[in-house]
């Protein structure tokens, strides 16, 4: 057999837009649906030269609303998939977002943030769809987003991210930045022998006796493709285990119920946080993305400075690391939180510290990233 | 007055003959089955289902040809029709 | 994170659209991070229009991982544009090295002329055939000045990033401006110590 | 059976026992069309062209939008996909490229599949992707109570529509032929045999393939314009179709009290997306 061809080894300098796509070539994706948009783009463009070559099918469909029901109907006939976009395309995403939540279907949408509201500014860095992400689709359900803070996050988070929506059967969210996208630095990429192609878990049961929308404890169902004889059917309705649709609040409660428990009663296995220094800080910044790259640079300047400071960088965002948050709010003065946005995930650190501990916003509004000055200003103050 | 031309090898061609079902509590009276069928088998029955609706009722069975129109047009998969195989309708073959 | 500082070196250039200010970033991260073994970061400053807006792409160079991805205070400034230069030549550190192409920039009355490197890119890379690789020529001059990423690993990156079937042309504009860059140090030294 | 004067020749089968049984969910009937309503018929002319077309089931797969004609997913006993308003053609056009065997058929309303999913039908006829989009066209948004659509005819009146639609409408083979499908054919629930054959030759030829059937809504279009019941509709359209084989589609707009072109009016082989695909990249990139 020919070199594994998914697999791009070795050392490269890449940009987080070509990384993400051969992170997702590395997790078997065969197909990307997408739109073209600043400055996802890239991840389009590269898709659309290496698919080909594992035998994948990259098609530029006629807007996001088509992208992501593309990348639904692919899962369902047995493909992994994604979809990548930025601000305006993400808002035409949700409405399928919630059909892919509902559906229980894994594929992975990735978010290059840029300023918004609206097309805002297409060719510069944001974090402000963050709630988007969480709250975006109509509904009640739960969600995985994962935050990468560099290229080799890009291609690491990504593969993550085909891994975890296979294990819960849930659309999983990159939500990634524009710096991240397009800066270049050094992805380093084992051989296809060390990064196993993700696997997809399908039903051993009989025609009959499967459930495609059953959940057992926790899980979920396995999953069969189209054409393997089992007949499902698949709806957007409210619906039980066989997936019929049954239109009443008992059938509600059962299913969102378990939409919002595989999620929740996973956290452990799902939530990945980067800590620094956190043992005996008086402050603690949050951040993820971008911005936490400049955090790195406030921390140092705080520490010249005397500052007992450490970090809590989220990886992954949604769902949110609570119990974490709760537990260090215990423990130090005050959280700083930094992102490009006005208050989305400082709301949650706010939420989770119950008063325990002072919350503090650098806020920014997108643009540009965050001067390390106006973070050193905040845990001066924070500290005091 | 109508005339009808009789082809010439009629009486060698045998013509089909067809056991209507109807599935009456399904049937929702739009009696189109009624009104397309070519060889007016069927009529409106007086009987209610449960839904309150009036289902065919086959009056003239013997002139069914089994030509299943009344079940390709019939919205409700509620009536359907068996051609009478050939050896079912004729008496007593002999033996040899 | 490391307690010691680790070296931390950092470019800016910066010219117009379509000069190729991203590939030279690009190439120099990439020299130093695949081919010499250090981690680096480019990152470019991004706008809507392709060819003729102002453009400048940064690159990090570091033995230890890089946090912050932005330039503070670069080592050295390549500007192909007046509007580059003008707009960042206040930025450097106190050595720093001020690279322009002595055809498309005028100094400041009161710049410091040690620090400047007035050099014919562009004009080089129209001998050369192609004025397209004036950056490439600044390249050249850029690593016969510096010592952040070797000879070898510039050349290994260019090969790997210039389109295929112009690798000759650019490595020709590469050891022009690096032999010209070798010659002007030279001359440097010479005169210092004189 | 035991209807009176009832004349009996053999044992009666079981008589819930349809033979379109075995591929409608039976748990899931009766379903929720009404009365007189057109949809049924056109489903039952599409099972039977799937039987006589000897396409195992197993390898079909019905994708429908929102709607009346969006629940016929949920009743034919295939794998099926209820998808969003207006995007079972988007779904349909990944599940069709993840797995080539399957026969993917979308199976929507009118205003699902050409109006908010305008963008979506036109693209896939344009990309010539490999799916049979069957549109079920009564006029109207008949679910949700008769609101006008992007079919209203001039004049035609709806919830939205009190005085008369305004617009133009869509004619839908027109469109297709168009925007580059590979066969289009337009019927009515009337013509169940013609249908049935339109079925059974578009589900075996490749590429974008449009079956429009006109139907009757009893409840919402024919109500609102005295049209009178399903019945009168189907009347109507025996007095007023023609069937126009090779007809120019510009020529098949629909207008209240018009006449009713129906046919076959286009059918080619144009290579389709996978074609294209397939051929592109072995001559790219040779034997990789």
């Amino acid at each position: 057999m020919a070199e594994d061809r998914r697999v791009l080894t070795g050392e490269h300098f890449l940009n987080g837009d070509h990384a993400c796509a051969e992170g997702a070539m590395a997790a078997g994706c065969k197909f990307f649906g997408g739109y073209p948009i600043t400055p996802s783009s890239e991840i389009a463009e590269r898709m659309s030269e290496r698919l080909p070559e594992v035998g994948g099918i990259y098609l530029q469909m006629e807007d996001e609303l088509a992208s992501m029901n593309a990348i639904l109907g692919a899962a369902w006939g047995g493909w992994k998939s994604m979809t990548c976009t930025s601000g305006p395309g993400f808002s035409l995403m949700m409405e399928n977002l919630g059909l892919g939540v509902v559906l229980e279907t894994p594929c992975v949408l990735v978010n290059i943030q840029r300023g918004g509201p609206s097309t805002g500014l297409p060719t510069l860095v944001g974090q402000a769809d963050m709630m988007q992400a969480r709250w975006g689709s109509h509904g009640d359900y739960e969600i995985i987003a994962l935050a990468p803070n560099s290229p080799q996050e890009m291609f690491d988070l990504t593969y993550k991210a085909f891994d975890l929506s296979e294990r819960y059967r849930v659309p999983t969210l990159v939500m990634s930045d524009e710096c991240v996208g397009h800066m270049s630095e050094k992805v380093v990429i084992p051989p296809a022998g060390k990064m196993p192609e993700v696997q997809r878990k399908y039903t051993t049961k009989k025609p009959g006796e499967y459930l495609p929308f059953d959940h057992p404890a926790g899980g979920v169902a396995p999953m069969v493709k189209a054409g393997d004889g089992y007949n499902i059917h698949v709806t957007g309705l409210t619906h039980d285990e066989r997936g019929y649709p049954v239109i009443n609040a008992e059938a509600q409660d059962v299913m969102v119920r378990h939409l919002i428990d595989k999620i929740n009663k996973n956290r452990d296995d799902i939530i990945d946080v980067e800590e620094i220094d956190v043992e005996g800080a008086d402050v603690i910044i949050v951040s993820y993305g971008i911005s936490s790259r400049t955090c790195y640079r406030a921390l140092d300047m705080a520490k010249e400075e005397g500052l007992k400071v450490g970090m809590f960088r989220l990886v992954t965002v949604w769902p949110f690391p609570e119990e974490q948050v709760r537990e260090l709010a215990k423990r130090v003065k005050a959280f700083v939180v930094v992102e490009l946005n006005f208050g989305q995930i400082y709301y949650e650190v706010e939420r989770c510290a119950c008063g325990n501990a002072a919350t503090y916003l650098v806020p920014h509004a997108g643009g540009d990233i965050h001067d390390p000055a106006d973070i050193l200003a905040a845990l001066k103050e924070a500290a005091k | 007055m109508e005339f009808w031309r009789k082809p010439l090898d009629a009486d060698q061609v045998k013509v089909p003959h067809g056991q209507i079902y109807v599935i009456k509590e399904r049937c929702k009276g739009c009696s189109f089955c009624v009104e397309y069928c070519p060889r007016d088998v069927l009529e409106m029955s007086e009987e209610f289902n449960k839904k309150g609706y009036h289902p065919p009722v086959a009056v003239r069975q013997e002139d069914c040809v089994a030509c299943g129109l009344c079940e390709l047009i019939c919205p409700e998969f509620a009536i359907h029709v068996e051609l009478i195989k050939e050896e079912e309708e004729a008496t007593q073959k002999p033996e040899v | 994170m490391p307690a010691a500082t680790p070296k931390r070196d950092e470019v800016r250039f910066t010219g117009f659209g379509g000069q190729g200010m991203a590939v030279l970033g690009y190439i120099l991260g990439r020299a130093a991070a695949v081919y010499d073994g250090k981690n680096a970061t480019m990152t470019q400053s991004y706008g809507p229009e392709a060819r003729g807006g102002a453009s400048s792409s940064q690159v990090i160079i570091c033995d230890g991982p890089v946090y912050y991805p932005y330039v503070i205070v670069p080592n050295v400034m390549v500007a192909m544009s007046q509007e580059g230069y003008t707009k960042f030549r206040e930025n450097l550190t106190d050595d720093g090295k001020m690279l322009v192409d002595e055809d498309l920039v005028s100094l400041a009355p009161d710049e410091d002329l040690d620090r400047v490197y007035r050099i014919p890119a562009t004009r080089f890379a129209e001998e050369l055939g192609r004025k397209i690789v004036a950056n490439i020529v600044m390249l050249g001059f850029l690593s016969a000045l510096t010592d952040f990423v070797s000879d070898e690993a510039i050349r290994k990156a260019i090969a790997d990033s210039v389109p295929r079937g112009t690798v000759d042309l650019n490595m020709k504009a590469y050891e022009k401006g690096r032999a010209h860059g070798q010659q002007v140090a030279g001359d440097r030294s010479t005169k210092a110590e004189a | 059976m035991t209807t009176p004067g009832e004349v009996t020749t053999a044992e009666p089968m079981a008589p819930e026992q349809h033979p379109m049984s075995r591929f409608l969910r039976e748990d899931r009937m009766p379903h929720i069309w009404c009365s007189s309503c057109g949809l049924g018929t056109t489903l039952t002319c599409f099972i039977m062209a799937v039987v006589e077309s000897g396409i195992d089931p197993k390898d079909m797969a019905v994708i429908s939008g929102i709607g009346c004609t969006g629940r016929v997913a949920g009743y034919l006993n295939f794998d099926s996909f209820h998808t969003t308003h207006g995007r079972a053609i988007p779904f349909a056009t990944g599940l069709a490229l993840a797995n080539p065997d399957l026969r993917v058929v979308v199976y929507s309303g009118d205003g699902d599949l050409v109006a908010i999913g305008g963008n979506h039908f036109i693209h896939a006829a344009r990309r010539n992707m490999d799916i049979l989009c069957v549109c079920v066209n009564n006029f109207t948004y008949g679910m949700t109570g008769g609101q006008a659509g992007p079919t209203t005819p001039i004049t035609a009146k709806a919830t939205t529509a009190p005085y008369g639609s305004y617009e133009y409408p869509f004619n839908i083979p027109y469109l297709a032929v168009a925007s580059g499908a590979n066969y289009v054919a337009r019927w009515t629930a009337l013509h169940m045999r013609r249908l049935k054959n339109s079925f059974r030759e578009a589900i075996n030829k490749k590429g974008f393939r449009v079956i429009e059937i006109i139907s009757p809504c009893p409840t919402a279009f024919a109500r609102k314009n005295r049209l009178g019941t399903g019945l009168d509709v189907l009347k109507y359209y025996h007095a007023n179709s023609i069937i126009q084989h090779g007809a120019d589609p510009k020529d098949a707009d629909i207008e209240m009290g018009g006449k009713i072109i129906v046919g076959k009016f286009l059918d080619v082989d144009r290579p389709c997306y996978r074609d294209y695909v397939t051929e592109s990249i072995s001559r790219q990139l040779g034997g990789k």
